[in-house]
């Protein structure tokens, strides 16, 4: 067999189809046990007593996706160094550790001015940059 | 296959010689067929761990708040109350399980799964002792975070598919604060990567040899600080007080899981019990030398699982007490102050950190501080 | 015995998620769809033996990507996704009525089949090995590849996140003197 | 082990749905699913022949790089999508025809 090493990762497909199966026994462990009898105010979702005005969604701020955009750059960033990071001992042991280190930091550094970037045009702030700068223009 | 469950119940001899006349009576290879029932037992055996843990997680958060406030918490159910979480488990499955009008179905189903398969899936590689770790993958650590991080997208279809303000808003919160918080956790965690040279738990675990000043916590003031980081990212991670704007009941009901009744409510809540656990049990596994007794002692033999798993569950728990101590304790943060924490504190000292390491391995070649203070 | 259950559980979850990313109306569920159609393809990197590109498939994608795509949904129309089905005609913007229909997918064909021709040569002539190397660890040896004759496409990696991250952060943030 | 022409059908019913998604739907960030499902054909592709033809880990490398170009274009594209609906207050593709003529 030629991929008899792969089993190693069978204990996280068994995981996985544990973590399914005791999803479904749950559901319907409780379909069994529990009463069903839905009506239109039960069903209402909550807001409060009162009755819901509208749909659930609404006009998010736009800071959600600039957040979710500097995560993902860090994300993608950081996919990339680890396999520098675990060759990092190695190469310092084999005596390259500035060669190494001078790669690692370079791409750190651009990473950093990046973040810095942001933090100085205010897209790190939750709150108040916007209306900071819009005040000043109205001045 | 050396590296799992059953490959380190096969070094001991009379376990081998006794496949070895199995498979030789029954006339066919017996080697595969044990792997695997190791892995199914191991696996259940986890999991088995995994729903105690999350239930008496319930009854500790409960007693241990109750101490803090002077009162006396649950103790009807059993001595001092310690079945009762297992009287809310019954009263979970009886509870009719209600689906908001307008609401997503098939979201609305798939939300708490996509929670209780993220975090049970980090467990195939979460090392409890030696033997007890069901794969000591090559990129275990990497495996940990990047599965982990089906979590959020669980937390943000189940406030999608509600229908209902309140989760919408919970549920977009606690996606943008998962998100944000992973990077400080990656970060740190690299950090150690670039100490060990290594992503697998295993041979991290195996170079803090057990003495407190082995542990990766004492290597250099940069991981000293970086525990910190880790710990304070991972709390944020598992939505809880101080950081659970997600779910604030003062102001946003309860958040994500508001529409959320019956069962599925208690899968969202197994689930965050078990992340706590998870995050404890990185910390501890990276940063306060695992599983080790000191200084390898009974190292690799089949006596010392016990203890090896006494010690982890030990120092485990006590930071699971240290998360529910918080929690009753601080009071909530703002929004902006928990985005300004993330990027403007905790992410900004990772970098520093990781910068730090990668200098002193190359200026120190990677010894510790005990070990340049002491030759 | 696994790589045969792995693999063909991964091709399953692929195929039928990305089947069900077209077929279905709401957008969200698209989304969701195409979700288990990345984890899949994470499976059949590891079942190649990938290690490291299906962890990074995981990381990236299910933590990032479509994190990412669902805020930028939830910003742009939340629950107006649900779309009516078209007529299969009304599909194709470019080809509005049958005849120029008939007539462009016969030059599709006739052109592919030519092409196809024309690569078969090329393709026959690629030699799969007869041994194919046994699963190992590749963290180390793609750490290695990255800072040997990889790095300067590492470091412009680095350069282009740089870039998309301003570029992006430039055109979502608000305008000036537009209160939020 | 499955044969190499097993990935490489894969792959190809990926890009042939992607390339659907990017046809029948009008919605701008529907195209950008299906543009995902592209590239991961492309990446899967790479990484079979790698294993199956070379030998050797380039194809993984290239993989890496295909997953960092998809995550910058997604950031780049969901903000243009971001920007068009401040504008338009919509995100169908056919209402994107300011460069027409």
């Amino acid at each position: 067999m030629s991929n008899q090493a792969l089993e190693v990762f069978m204990p996280i497909s068994i995981m996985m189809g544990i973590a399914v199966l005791l999803f479904i026994g749950a559901l319907l462990a409780a379909k069994f046990l529990s009463p069903f009898k839905p009506n239109k105010n039960k069903n209402m979702p909550y807001e409060c007593g009162e009755e819901p005005v509208g749909t659930a969604w609404s006009m998010f701020n736009v800071r959600f996706y600039v957040v979710g955009l500097i995560f993902i750059i860090f994300d993608v960033e950081s996919v990339l160094m680890f396999p520098v990071a675990v060759i990092f001992k190695k190469m310092v042991s084999l005596g390259l550790g500035s060669y190494v280190l001078i790669i690692f930091l370079s791409f750190v550094f651009i990473l950093i001015s990046g973040i810095a970037y942001c933090w100085k045009k205010g897209d790190l702030d939750w709150v108040k940059s916007y209306t900071k700068t819009s005040i000043r223009d109205a001045e | 296959m050396e590296n799992t469950i059953g490959g380190f119940f096969l070094k001991f001899d009379f376990i081998k010689n006794a496949i070895a006349s199995g498979s030789s009576a029954i006339g066919f290879d017996l080697t595969m067929l044990f792997y695997i029932m190791m892995f199914l037992v191991g696996a259940v055996a986890i999991t088995a761990l995994l729903a105690t843990v999350g239930g008496l997680g319930t009854y500790a958060e409960r007693k241990i708040s109750a101490d803090i406030q002077a009162r006396i918490g649950p103790n009807r159910v059993g001595p001092f109350g310690i079945l009762q979480f297992l009287a809310d488990g019954i009263k979970m499955m009886t509870k009719e399980d209600i689906m908001p009008s307008g609401a997503d179905k098939f979201l609305f189903y798939l939300a708490p799964f996509l929670c209780i398969f993220g975090v049970f899936s980090t467990f195939a590689v979460i090392p409890f002792s030696e033997g007890l770790q069901l794969t000591n993958l090559d990129i275990g650590i990497f495996y940990l975070i990047a599965i982990a991080s089906l979590v959020g997208v669980g937390i943000f279809l189940g406030g999608y598919a509600s229908n209902s303000k309140w989760s919408l808003l919970g549920g977009m919160r606690g996606a943008a604060q998962i998100i944000s918080y992973e990077i400080p956790v990656t970060i740190s965690i690299m950090s150690i990567v670039l100490l060990s040279g290594t992503l697998s738990f295993t041979e991290v675990i195996n170079m803090q040899s057990g003495f407190p000043h082995n542990w990766f916590i004492f290597h250099n003031p940069f991981t000293f600080i970086g525990f910190f980081v880790l710990f304070i990212a991972g709390l944020a991670e598992t939505n809880r007080a101080p950081f659970d704007l997600p779910e604030a009941e003062s102001e946003l009901v309860s958040g994500y899981h508001t529409e959320y009744t019956g069962i599925r409510f208690g899968l969202f809540a197994l689930a965050e019990y078990i992340e706590i656990f998870v995050v404890s049990g990185v910390s501890v596994s990276l940063f306060l030398g695992g599983y080790n007794l000191p200084g390898h002692f009974l190292h690799g033999t089949l006596g010392a699982q016990p203890l090896q798993f006494a010690i982890f569950m030990g120092k485990t728990f006590f930071l699971y007490y240290v998360v529910i101590w918080i929690r009753w304790t601080f009071p909530r943060l703002r929004a902006d102050h928990l985005m300004t924490i993330c990027w403007k504190y905790l992410t900004p000292i990772a970098i520093f950190n990781l910068i730090g390491c990668a200098f002193w391995m190359v200026l120190f070649n990677g010894k510790s501080f005990y070990d340049l203070l002491m030759h | 015995m696994y790589y045969w259950i792995l693999f063909l559980t991964s091709a399953l979850l692929t195929i039928g998620s990305s089947v069900l990313m077209l077929w279905t109306k709401n957008l969200i569920h698209s989304c969701i769809f195409l979700l288990g159609s990345l984890i899949g393809i994470a499976g059949l990197y590891l079942s190649l033996g990938a290690d490291f590109v299906a962890v990074t498939q995981i990381m990236v994608y299910v933590g990032g990507i479509v994190i990412l795509m669902l805020f930028a949904m939830m910003l742009t129309g939340g629950k107006d996704f649900v779309s009516k089905r078209q007529k299969i005609l009304d599909l194709i913007p470019l080809m509005g009525n049958k005849k120029s229909l008939i007539w462009a997918s016969l030059v599709a064909f006739v052109f592919l089949l030519s092409q196809a021709l024309l690569l078969m040569k090329i393709f026959s002539s690629v030699k799969v090995l007869d041994e194919v190397s046994a699963y190992s660890p590749s963290v180390e040896k793609i750490g290695e590849l990255l800072i040997t004759s990889h790095e300067l496409a590492f470091e412009l990696s680095s350069v282009l996140l740089l870039g998309a991250l301003v570029g992006a952060a430039i055109i979502a943030r608000p305008k000036k003197g537009r209160g939020n | 082990m499955a044969p190499l022409s097993a990935y490489l059908s894969i792959s190809a019913f990926l890009f042939v749905t992607g390339l659907a998604i990017m046809i029948y739907r009008k919605n701008i960030i529907a195209i950008l699913l299906g543009i995902e499902l592209i590239l991961n054909s492309a990446a899967l592709n790479f990484v079979a022949y790698s294993k199956y033809v070379t030998g050797d880990l380039d194809g993984h490398i290239f993989s890496l790089f295909i997953i960092v170009v998809a995550a910058a274009e997604a950031a780049v594209g969901l903000a243009i999508v971001i920007r068009f609906f401040q504008l338009k207050e919509t995100i169908h593709i056919d209402e994107a025809i300011e460069l027409r003529n």
